[in-house]
Order: structure tokens, then sequence, then C-alpha cells
């Protein structure tokens, strides 16, 4: 696929389509792919593989100004929500984007595997469900499935919302998962509970932004917790409170515009699920004003800048129960 | 050469621990990170890298320097005293243990840091040999030898025994009542982790060229704009790395006065080193170069070729983006040898 | 939780101007008593309290926030309340996820016909806040005085 | 640092008996930035303002904060005060210790005590102030209104006889809208051509009044007193100067196949055609899709026939560009389709028909010459069913129908029904009814005598079929009072249909960027204090294009909305209110959320030159039109980088008194 993939850009290059390619490029392993923008002349560098994790639709922010005539940008199915979402915010201009939808059949987690224990790998062969890990201390095989993002485990089907040409297969990776499972088992416990929940992970938080800078959603000029004058500029957690701060303005921020990427939870080094703060405002979303999915379409009214005269009253959360 | 067996690791370290704070890699919410042991923390000396690195236990995050108290329209300030407790800190590896060296550099040079001078001097430091690195070290580029960090203690982990050295008088006190033992189990130990250690894919990185007089040479580099495209600007490499040692110094206004404190910083922020006029490093370009020119080229000229990275690979297996120092290296010629 | 016998509420009120703020009016010249604790913030509409307010105040040593506004449909701008009220609801919510006990957040819809409505919220809100005691979940240990 | 005056009104013992005034004003006197601090019995008299107004003089005072009673009660008289010692006004702040303090507190400690809490509260705001100066805008004295009906006509003339131009823009060939085509209008039966037609004559012949018939909005800009609006108005093929209106063109037309608009569709007429007799400008129209000339470039009958000359088959149409202080929306309504409604055999019977088609089958101009015979076969039907509510309280099923109530329906059912059993007393007539309104000024007396003095049938019940029995229409319904079903076999079925706002008013409210509700009538101001105002400021609603309404209160509404325009075109220029929203294009990140949220389309995005410490180029940013926006805020909490803020409630304001009141 990365051959017919390659082929076709060098293609549309030729006809003037567009100079340039967002995609992912080769790293120093064969997992530890890079968004990349390349040429024609860097287009053998060009990677798609199953380490082709990160979301590039971000990148695009950047590329609008300088842009004469298109870009040309790889866009998995999940990807292109995202993408969307950008479109409608007019930080992305769709006129200016050639979007070749990618097939993905889930993308690979390496720290899945060293949290196994699988360290010192040194090459992945696939052969259908089953991958063979080489390292430097022996072979280990594992499941496709078991290690793939956790994104990837909700995944949210295998069709591009938007492209102006497909290459490749897709498949739906979520088995059926619920990816509301554990939003619904922590609503289910105790505040208490939930507050410990909370603070052994906030805790972790070390303020690197980087959940923040990866999330297409995330897209300020400036961050209300970067900017001086805003009078909540923070740099790092001095006390718990900032923590608690910054992730749920963070949140409420992205809240009707976050498409679910997951990328948050994946960048972040200390491994909190960051991502179950975003997915409680979508199932609070869809439980209160209607399923909604941001970025299905380019130009959505999303539920928290709209509403309607029936709407609940914000006792809603206490009637709810388990509340206290 | 003393040993322990690793069951009675927790006896042993609750008798340190009953004069002084232990630290160590502990498991809280699946992430392994340094800190403060009790019987009930699950410690992982197993693991191969703390998500952050030893040096917040000289270096925290956070910390306060002093308040100013507001009464009416009176400010009266008061310094906090930069003393510190005994403390041991426990498990940690060759290449975080270079990196206390790198940052004496910094803080006990003039201007001196008392605190962190403090902690450094109650301080005993018992690091862990390795015994299987993964393909992202890269120590043995920096002649650190992973099989045989520097500390107060040394200590290796053969099957189910400890092994312990002590290096210094501080040291010699903590395992002094420690078994005596053979040291084959060690040597045997070490040769493998060496051996491993020299066949890792960047055991052989060329550093030639990364000096000051090739400054101007590696600052006007024109890979550095591919280099840094993918950079998102985030902290992660700064935070995890053990070397890396700029902070901030902010005021937080607490209604009744204010508290000044300082917390880490980061090059690839755009409001680091921030003046009235903007910023002089305008794009993630300058940036994401100054973090490397530092690291590479900078602080190895004012420091007798001392590189300030110490090769222990968080920043390779934490950057979001997979951007790294090795791929920086590469690229401005390093790949040459 | 034991409380401190010294130990006050703190309570801020954001009252919409145009209905809440002009039914504490009322509150006050029909004479109708709501504890000191009660502290109200002028804001010209509901939709304008971003809940970086209510998390400072909180920060700040707040143990309970509640919005007053038009009720639905009354709005002097039309839709802020609407706006609002979505708003709150996933804010509440979402604090509640993180384990802060949703009772000490609250939006009451008070007209500036309804003095005695206000009265009663406060008094309502003010006795839930005492009954729960000091906010330790949500405040900046660095703001205590002292 | 600033120097901020604090000044404590006793308010007599209103305040004084309960807070120990002078221990608030010595406390506060010590808040970091303030440099005097007093308490006087009442700051509000000539004498307390004389002392503020000397204070700031003499203190060269950056900021005041007064402590007194409600700022909804005295705060623009300490405006004025500030102002007039040469303090900008919104460098004043109120703490209210009155009717948030003395009054409701009895305990003199702690009413104290929270009145320097607000008096900190307002110093700590008072030093984030800025000042801020109200901006002017011109007022162009002109109104246009869009629709032509009854209601746009009374705005017009009420406007125009105030002595101010007004335009009416009408997109069919003539003025008069619905009213025009209905026969007679309840509860007094008169004829609503008698009542309709002078009313059309006076705004023809009005000196301010200019009336662009076949035209239409195109688009508009700008914002309250200074709008510009394209129209188009658009060829009608006939030089309106030249026609006499004399009718010969329309009666030689070879052309038959043009469905007569103003007969709902139930006869046909010329494809040069004038509406109807009474129409103004009593002008023909060519119909270009009928019109034989324009199908095949031959015949030209109309020319020929013309003696003013004035048919003109390559006129186009024209734009017109004019600059508005108001605009009148008065867009009107029309019946709802009523294909959807097969159970009732529309579909399938030319005797089923609406009650506006209904009303021209009875009008003397109607196709039947006011004879009220079948469609179907022409002969005289002997028993009437009319079905009520057909697509009006409909949530059962919102495709086909409305969730409203058409309002109007009950009233000309019972006209109806009482024109039919006076005119043919051997025709009998049956209602089938949900509920029967009649909420108005002799509306139920109306009814009752259509009961009780002409004998119409009203059955409780809902009509659940009717099918088509050769010449007969078999209805079967339901009749709740006694419980059982019901078949009648009737001559003709009379559909009381739901109305719905006329589909170019969607268009028309983006336009204007007016908002709508989901039915696509226009929404109000405030739904009972400003009614005739659109959210949008200097936009106004007329008649039915807000909601359903009979012609009396479409009338009133008409005044009611042009004493507004005249209220607005009365001035020479606007000044707004200075606390309005701001965007910082620094920051802002064109994601045009805030614009979404604004209730008064005062947001718009342009592509814009901005220059800063960290960006230099072109983007795209928010621009707040002050004079349009009110200043609610609803922008501000919808933009995440705060770019947007509100002035004299900016977030930083807020904070710090939030700080204040928690410290």
């Amino acid at each position: 696929m990365q051959r017919e993939l390659i082929d076709r850009i060098r293609a549309l290059m030729d006809e003037g389509v567009a100079t340039r390619v967002l995609g992912w490029k080769k790293g120093e392993f064969f997992y530890d792919t890079e968004p990349a923008i390349l040429t024609a002349e860097q287009l053998d560098q060009l990677v798609y593989d199953s380490f082709c994790g990160p979301n590039l639709s971000k990148y695009l922010i950047q590329e609008m100004p300088k842009l004469e005539g298109k870009i040309i940008a790889l866009i998995k199915p999940c990807d292109s929500y995202s993408f969307n979402q950008l479109c409608t915010e007019h930080r992305v201009d769709r006129e200016k984007v050639y979007v070749i939808g990618v097939g993905c059949k889930g993308k690979i987690d390496v720290d899945k595997l060293r949290a196994r224990g699988i360290t010192g790998i040194t090459a992945i062969d696939e052969d259908g469900d089953t991958l063979t890990v080489h390292t430097l201390y022996g072979d280990e095989t594992v499941n496709r499935h078991e290690v793939l993002l956790n994104k990837c485990l909700t995944c949210k089907g295998k069709e591009h919302r938007v492209f102006d040409e497909q290459i490749g297969e897709s498949e739906d990776t979520s088995a059926g998962a619920d990816r509301f499972d554990m939003v619904k088992k922590l609503e289910a416990m105790t505040a208490q509970e939930r507050f410990e929940f909370w603070r052994g992970e906030l805790s972790k938080c070390i303020r690197c932004n980087a959940c923040r800078n990866v999330c297409p959603a995330c897209s300020c000029v400036k961050c209300v917790f970067d900017n001086p004058n805003t009078g909540v500029q923070n740099k790092a957690a001095a006390d718990d409170f900032e923590e608690n701060m910054f992730h749920i303005i963070r949140a409420f921020h992205v809240a009707g515009r976050c498409t679910d990427c997951g990328e948050c939870s994946r960048v972040c080094p200390q491994g909190i699920p960051l991502h179950l703060l975003n997915r409680k405002f979508i199932a609070d979303i869809d439980d209160l004003y209607g399923e909604y999915q941001a970025g299905e379409e380019i130009g959505q009214r999303h539920p928290v800048i709209n509403y309607t005269q029936e709407d609940c009253e914000p006792s809603v959360v206490r009637e709810r129960g388990n509340q206290a | 050469m003393k040993k322990l067996s690793l069951n009675s690791l927790n006896q042993w370290l609750e008798g340190i621990a009953g004069e002084r704070r232990v630290i160590a890699p502990i498991e809280a919410a699946d992430q392994v990170n340094y800190g403060v042991w009790t019987p009930d923390s699950k410690i992982r000396l197993d693991a191969l890298r703390t998500v952050k690195s030893a040096k917040d236990a000289f270096f925290p995050q956070v910390e306060n320097m002093m308040n100013f108290r507001a009464e009416g329209k009176n400010l009266s300030v008061e310094m906090i005293d930069p003393k510190a407790e005994d403390f041991v800190i426990l498990g940690v590896k060759a290449c975080d243990a270079r990196s206390f060296d790198i940052l004496d550099r910094v803080f006990l040079s003039d201007p001196y840091d008392p605190f962190y001078a403090a902690r450094r001097e109650h301080a005993t430091v018992v690091t862990l040999a390795c015994g299987r690195p993964d393909e992202n070290c890269f120590c043995v580029n920096f002649g650190i030898d992973p099989a045989d960090p520097k500390g107060d203690a040394t200590m290796w982990i053969v099957d189910d025994t400890l092994y312990l050295r002590a290096n210094t008088e501080k040291g010699e006190a903590l395992v002094k009542d420690l078994e005596d033992a053979d040291d084959a189990a060690v040597k045997a130990q070490q040769a493998k982790t060496r051996e491993v250690a020299e066949k890792l894919p960047f055991a052989r990185l060329n550093l030639k060229g990364f000096d000051g007089d090739h400054l101007m040479e590696k600052f006007n580099d024109p890979h550095w704009a591919e280099l840094s495209r993918a950079c998102l600007g985030c902290g992660t490499c700064t935070f995890v790395c053990p070397t890396c040692q700029c902070y901030d110094i902010r005021d937080f206004d607490t209604g009744h006065g204010v508290q000044r404190y300082r917390c880490w910083d980061s090059c690839m922020y755009s409001d680091f080193t921030l003046m009235a006029h903007g910023t002089n490093r305008p794009t993630q370009v300058e940036r994401f170069r100054q973090r490397f020119m530092h690291k590479l080229i900078y602080f190895p000229s004012n420091n007798e070729g001392m590189y300030s990275c110490v090769g222990c690979g968080r920043c390779l297996a934490k950057c979001p983006q997979n951007l790294n120092i090795v791929k920086v290296i590469k690229a401005l010629g390093g790949d040459e040898a | 939780m034991s409380v401190n016998t010294e130990w006050k509420p703190k309570i801020v009120a954001f009252c919409c101007n145009w209905c809440s703020y002009a039914g504490a009016d009322l509150a006050g010249s029909s004479r109708l008593s709501y504890p000191a604790d009660v502290k109200i913030i002028r804001i010209p509409c509901s939709c304008r309290l971003n809940p970086l307010f209510i998390l400072r105040a909180f920060q700040r040593g707040a143990d309970g926030v509640i919005l007053c506004g038009c009720h639905p449909g009354d709005c002097h701008y039309s839709t802020g309340n609407y706006y609002a009220r979505r708003r709150m609801t996933l804010l509440f919510s979402m604090l509640s996820y993180l384990g802060i006990d949703s009772r000490r957040t609250r939006v009451e819809w008070v007209s500036a016909a309804e003095g005695p409505k206000f009265a009663a919220t406060m008094n309502d809100f003010a006795k839930t806040i005492t009954e729960l005691g000091e906010n330790v979940k949500l405040g900046d240990l660095r703001c205590k005085e002292n | 640092m600033q120097k901020i005056g604090v000044f404590v009104c006793w308010c007599g013992s209103n305040i004084a008996a309960t807070v120990d005034v002078k221990a608030v004003a010595n406390a506060l006197r010590s808040e970091p930035g303030v440099v005097f601090s007093t308490e006087y019995q009442y700051m509000c008299s000539e004498n307390g303002q004389n002392l503020i107004k000397d204070t700031i003089r003499d203190y060269k005072l950056d900021g005041i904060v007064i402590c007194s009673c409600s700022p909804r009660m005295h705060e623009a008289t300490f405006r004025k005060t500030a102002l007039a010692a040469g303090l900008n006004p919104y460098m004043v702040e109120i703490a209210n210790i009155r009717e948030q303090v003395s009054w409701i507190h009895k305990d003199m400690t702690e009413a104290t005590d929270k009145a320097i809490v607000l008096g900190r509260a307002a110093i700590a705001k008072v030093k984030k102030n800025a000042p801020l100066t109200a901006g002017t805008s011109p007022v162009t004295k002109r109104a246009l209104v869009i629709g032509g009906g009854i209601a746009g006509i009374q705005t017009a003339l009420d406007v125009a006889d105030a002595g101010y131009e007004v335009d009416i823009v009408e997109k069919s060939p003539t003025i008069g809208g619905r009213m025009a085509q209905l026969d007679k209008t309840f509860p007094t039966l008169d004829c609503a051509a008698c009542i309709l037609t002078p009313k059309m004559v006076e705004a023809n012949q009005h000196e301010n009044i200019n009336l662009l018939t076949y035209s239409e909005v195109e688009s508009v800009s700008g914002f309250v007193g200074s709008f510009k609006a394209k129209i188009r108005k658009k060829a009608r093929f006939v030089d309106e100067v030249k026609c006499t209106g004399c009718g010969v063109c329309t009666e030689k037309c070879p052309s038959r196949k043009g469905l007569n608009e103003f007969n709902m569709g139930l006869n046909t007429r010329g494809a040069v055609y004038i509406p109807f007799a009474q129409a103004v400008p009593n002008k023909a129209v060519i119909d270009a899709s009928n019109c034989i000339h324009f199908r095949t470039g031959k015949c030209g009958i109309c020319e020929k026939n013309c003696s003013a000359g004035a048919i003109k088959f390559d006129q186009q149409d024209e734009i017109i560009e004019r600059d508005y202080g108001a605009i009148v929306v008065a867009t009107g309504f029309k019946p709802i389709d009523a294909s959807a409604f097969d159970e009732y055999a529309y579909n399938q019977s030319k005797d089923v028909v609406t009650s506006l088609e209904f009303e021209r089958l009875m009008n003397a101009a109607g196709p039947t010459k006011g004879t009220l015979l079948r469609p179907s076969d022409g002969e005289h039907p002997h028993e009437i069913v009319f079905i009520q509510c057909v697509g009006s309280r409909c949530s059962r099923d919102a495709s086909k129908g409305k969730e409203y109530c058409s309002k109007i329906c009950c009233m000309y059912t019972a006209k109806h029904a009482m024109l039919v059993r006076e005119k043919y007393p051997d025709t009998k007539v049956h209602v089938f009814y949900i509920d029967v309104r009649t909420p108005g000024k002799n509306f139920d007396e109306f009814y009752r005598r259509a009961v009780e003095q002409y004998g119409v049938d009203y059955i409780k019940g809902m009509v659940g079929k009717v099918t088509v029995e050769g010449k007969k229409l078999r209805v079967q319904g339901s009749d709740l009072i006694s419980n059982e079903q019901v078949h009648i076999d009737a001559d003709m079925v009379v559909l009381a249909t739901a109305i719905e706002p006329d589909p170019t008013a969607r268009s028309i409210g983006t336009m204007l960027t007016a908002s709508m509700d989901t039915n696509d009538f226009f929404t109000e101001a405030h739904p009972k204090l400003r009614p005739v105002e659109s959210p949008t400021a200097g936009i106004f609603l007329s008649g039915v294009c807000q909601g359903p309404k009979d012609i009396p209160e479409t009338v009133s509404q008409a005044g009611a909305a042009a004493s507004k325009v005249i209220g607005l075109l009365s001035k020479n220029e606007l000044v707004g209110n200075p606390c309005v929203a701001h965007a910082n294009e620094l920051l802002c990140n064109g994601c045009s959320q805030c614009e979404r949220v604004c209730p008064y389309g005062a947001i718009t995005y342009v592509e814009k030159e901005v220059r800063g410490p960290e960006f230099r180029g072109t983007k795209r940013v928010a621009v707040v039109n002050e004079a349009v926006c009110q200043g609610c805020g609803a922008c501000t909490v919808t933009c995440p980088s705060t770019a947007m803020d509100l002035k004299g409630f900016s977030n930083n304001q807020i904070m710090a008194e939030v700080d204040a009141i928690c410290r």
C-alpha cells in the first residue's frame, strides 16, 4: 500500500495538484515514524504502515498561510473528523487541501509491547493478526489486536468523512467495544472514589502540555494558560488545584469540538487517561442534547454553542444521583 | 561486596527509612516514577526507566523561594530557608547518576543555588546497574558504563539477590551491616550488559564536530527546519530529561500576599525567556534548535567537552511525535562513524 | 468532617443584571434576609459566566458558587441563559465526575419580581453549603490564610 | 499605582443604622490604591455629589467606589457626577451595601464585615476598569419595509405619515398580500377589499412611500442606522410609466396556461396579466415562462395591441442600491401545502379545497364570480364539511404539519360556515374541530352566532378519512361528545390549513442576521417587552412573520413597529453602550464560534493584516460592530483563548471581584 500511495502522490504532484504532501516519514526504528511534510524529491522517505498513529490534521493549520496552491494530506478515517472540525472552525481551508483518505486497520502501540516486558525491540513481522517481535533478547509473538493503540480499540469506523480520493482498505478495529465503558464505571463510583481516581491520575501531570499541543481542537493561537494577561497563566502545577483547573478548562474548551481522536492520551508521557475527561463531555452531550459527533460534517454547529428551549436544567447533574 | 535477598529488601529499607526519607522508583497509577517509599509502596527496581528522571530529588518541578505578606498597604518579606533533611535516593541508573554531575556544574558553580546544594549535601545516592538496556539507550556514547554506575553505593540485581558495593563513606554506612558476598555473579552480569550495550543500535554515534569550534556551522545547519517540523512545542522532552535545568521564577498572588516560586521551564515553550519586546525565538525552529545546541554544543564548550546528554533514552521513548536527540545528532553529521 | 465553629462558608453568587440582581434588590427592599456569607457579583447576563470564574472562586476559598439568571425564555438578550444553561450543566457534571460534590454548584432562575425566591434560594444554598462544610477538594492551599 | 477614592453613603439611617459606615470607610482606606475614603449622609444629594467632585479634583482620582444603594438606582447618577469632575464615567463602581447588606442583615458586625468585603470587591474591580467612551453612528432617515401586505402597508403608512421616507419591497407585481385575497373578514364580515384597497391606494400615492413591486431584496449589509440594501427589481417587460392598466393586452393574450396566483390557481390567466382589478400599481406584467414570445420569439400580440407602447420585451432586471436606517420585516405567510394530507383526499378530488381556495370561490372577483360552485363540475354543493386544524397543532407528525396553533382558522372557518349558510340556506354545513378557540373581541359571540343563529353543525372530533365515492365525498370522523363514528356524504370538503411563514423569510432572516425560531417565524427581542423588535438592532417585525395573527392584531403590531422605526429615525445619531464586546485580533483564532452565539449578529469575520510580537500577516479575525453589540457576553465565554472580552465586565475585572470576595 505504501508503494501505491507514493506512486499516486507522485502522479498527483506531476499533474500539478500539489507540491507537497503531509504524511509520515521513516524514523530511526521501524516504529518511530514521524509526521512530515515532503516534497516530490523527498517522497521516497514517505512511510505508511502500522505505526502511523499520529493525527496529522493539526499540522495543516500552520501550513495554511504558507500555501500557494494545494497540499496533499494523508488522512486516516479517524483523522478525517478532526480535519472536518478544523475546516468548520476556519482553521483549515478545505479548498487548499487534497485529501487522500488512507486505509487503516489499526495502529500498533509500541508502549503496549514494552508494558508486556518486550523491550529492546529491533523489528516486527506482521502476518495477519499475529505479530512476531524481534528483540535484543529474543523473539516474541503477540496478537495484533492486543497491542493496538487505545484509540483504535474505540475506532470510529472505517469511513472517511472527507476525502478527494481513497487508497487502501480500512477496518473497524473497535470490535463492538463501548467507548463509554470507563466513563460509566467512573460514574458508578462514589464521589470520593472518583475524586481519588482523578487525584491519582492528575497528580502525575507534569504540565508538559503535550496533550494540549497535540490536540487538534486545542488550536488557540495563544492558550489562556500561556497568556500572562488572562490571570490564569500557569506553567507548573504548584498546587493540586492547578492540575484540576488546567484539565477541566482544557476539556471544557474543547467540549463539543473534541472528535474523540484520543491523541491526548496517546501522547501523555505519564499515561493519564485524559480522553476520559473529554469523553465525559461527549457522553453528557449525547445523553442530554442528542447524539453528536464533532467533525462528522463541515459546518456543523456544535451543541455547546447551541441550545433548545427545552434543555434540561443544570440540576439534572444532582438528580442523576451518585453525585454527592 | 555485600548482598541482600530481594525478599528482604523491604526490611532493609524500613531500617533506612526509620532515620530518613527513602526515594525510589515507585509504581503509582500505572507509571513508575521516583517517589517517597513507604512499606505500602510498589517499588519497581526492575523498571529500566522512570518516566521523570531522578533530578526531581534535587531540583523539584516546583519550589517556593520566598513569600511576601500583605497587611493593608504594608508588605513583609519572608525568605525560605533552603535547609534539607537527610534522604536516600535509591535505584538511580548510570545515566541519571551522571546527570547529577552535570546539574552540579550548573547549580553548584556561581551563582550557587542553596536549595539544590542543600539537597545534594543531604543525599545518599544508591545507584543500580542496568541488566537489560533497550534500543533507546545510548549512554555508552558519553563514556557511561551502565554496568557500573557511580554514586555513594552501587547495586546489582542478579536473579533474586541484590548485590551492593559502597563507594563512599555515606554508602558504607548504609551497607555495612549487610552480609558479605562474592562478586562473581556481578562480574558475569556486567560482562553481559556491556556486551549488549555495545551492540545497541545507537552505541556508535559519532559526536565529532559537536563542540564550540563548530558552533556557527551547527547553528546555521540547514537541517533544523526539517528536524523541528513535527515538533508540537510541548515540554515532554525537557521535563523527562535528567539534565534539563531551566526554570522560571513566578509570583502567585494568594490574596494575602505573594508566593515567589520557581518551576521548571522548557525552551520548547513560546513564552520561554519571554521579554518585554516579545520572544527572541519566534518559531519552533529556534526553540527546538536551542535545546539541542545547548546539550551538544554550548554546554560542552563551557564544560570541558562534557555533553549535557546522558543517553538515557527518555526523550526517544516519550516524544509524542518521535523527534529526538539521536535524530538531531545524525542529521547534523553524527552519522558518519 | 468536623465543622470548625469559627468556620463560615464563603458563597459567591453571580447574578445577571436584568433579573436576578434586580431580584436581589427586591429581596433587599422587602427586608428578606439571607446569610451574609453570600456575596453577589453582578454580571450583564448569565451567559457572561465563564467557568474560569467559578473555578477561580473555588481556588480562592469559595465553598459554593451559584449562578442566577433570568428564567429561560425571559433573557434580556433573548438567548443568553440558554447558553449558560448548557455550559453550566456540562461544567457541573464534569466537576461531579472529578468527585466534587455537585451540591456546591447551583443554577437558579430568579426574575426581578422574585425577591422572596431570591432570599429563599440563598438561604437554602447557604444551608446546604454549611452542611457540606469546607471545600477542600477544589481549593488552593496557597490561598488559605496563614 | 492608581488613586482610588472611596465614598461610603449612610443613606440616612437606611445603611448607617446597620452598617458601621465609619468602620467601613476606615477599613477600605487601608486597601492598596485607596488614597481617600470617607462617609457621608447622602452621597446622592447635591452636597454628596459635590464632595465626590471636589475629591476627584483635589486628589486627582483615577477611579471612585461608592458604597451605597444598588447600582440599578444611582449608578447613572454617580457616573454623571464623575463626568462633571472630569473623570471618565466608567471609572465608577458601586458597592451595593444597602439592598445587599443593611436592609437584609440585622447584626451590625456581620453587616459591617460584609460591607467591607463588597467595598473591597468594588475597589478590586475599579482598579481593572478602563475609561470607556460610547461610540456614535449616524442614522439614515429612510426605512425599508420588506413585504407589501397589510402589515407592510400599515407600517409604511405610519412611518411615512411621520415624515420619513419608506420603500416597500414586494416580490409579487402588486401590493395587498393575503388580505387582498380574502372575501369577508371576521368578526364584522366587512369586505376585505373595501377596507384594504383604500390603504393600497394611499400607499401608492403617499409622497414619502416608494413602491418597489415585483422586487426582491438581494442582500443587506451594515447595521442599525446605516443599512445598505441591494434590491432586484425584476423585469416586468412592461414599462410601468407608460402602462395605463387598461387591460387590453391581458384580454388579447393568446396564452392561457398561467395559473392565476390570485385565485390560488383555481383558474388561469394570460401570460401578460394584471393580478386583480384593484392591483396597485395597476400595471400589467408579463410572465415570461408562459409567454409565447419568450418561448418562440413570435406572437407579440400584446405589443401590437398596446396603444401606450408599454410592452418592452427587452427589459432587464434592475439592481437598486439604497441606504436605510431601519428595516421592517413584513413577509407574511402562506397556507401550508395540503397535498401532504392524503387522508383528506386533497389530491384525489378537486372538491376538497383549502380555506384560502374556498375564500376565492366565495369572492365576487373569484373564478366563479362569487357563486359557490364545486370546482369539479360547477354544481352547487348542498352539504359541506369543514375540517379544522389541518396541519396545525400537529405534534404527532412534524413532517406533515406544524406544532403550533395557526390562531386564525377557528374564526375564518366560522366565517365561512356562516357565509355559506347565509347565502345558501339549503346547504348543510358541518365543522369538525379539536377545540374552538375564540379569544378576541367579539370572537366568541361571532362563533356562537354561527352555531345558534346559522345552525352550523359543530362536531368535536377529528376526521379520519375522506374518500371519493362517485360525485360524493365520504367523510368519516368521530364525534367525541356523543362518542360515535360519523359518516357524512358531502359535496365539498374545506380544509382549514395551517399557515406558515412565507418561504422567502428564511433567506431574509439570514440576510438580516435576524434570528428565527425552528418554524421560521422571526424571534422578537423580548417576547413580552419588545415584541416588534428583532434581537438584531434596527430590524423590526410586522405581522405574521413573527407569529400567526389576525388582521386587527397585524395592524396594531404594524403600527407598533412603525412607532419603533419612527423613534429610531427621529435620532440624528445613535449613542452606543460602551460596555460592548471587543476582540483582541492577536489572540483571535478565527473560529467563528462567537459569531454563532451572538444573538444580534454583531460579530463578523474579516481577513485582516495583523502585527504582533509573535505573528505578522493576514489572518481571519472577529470584528464586533459596537453599534449592534448589546453587551451580553455570550461570545466571551465561547471564546477559548479569551480573545473576546467584554468592556466594563472584563474577565480580569470579574476575577478581581472573585478574588476580593474569596480572600
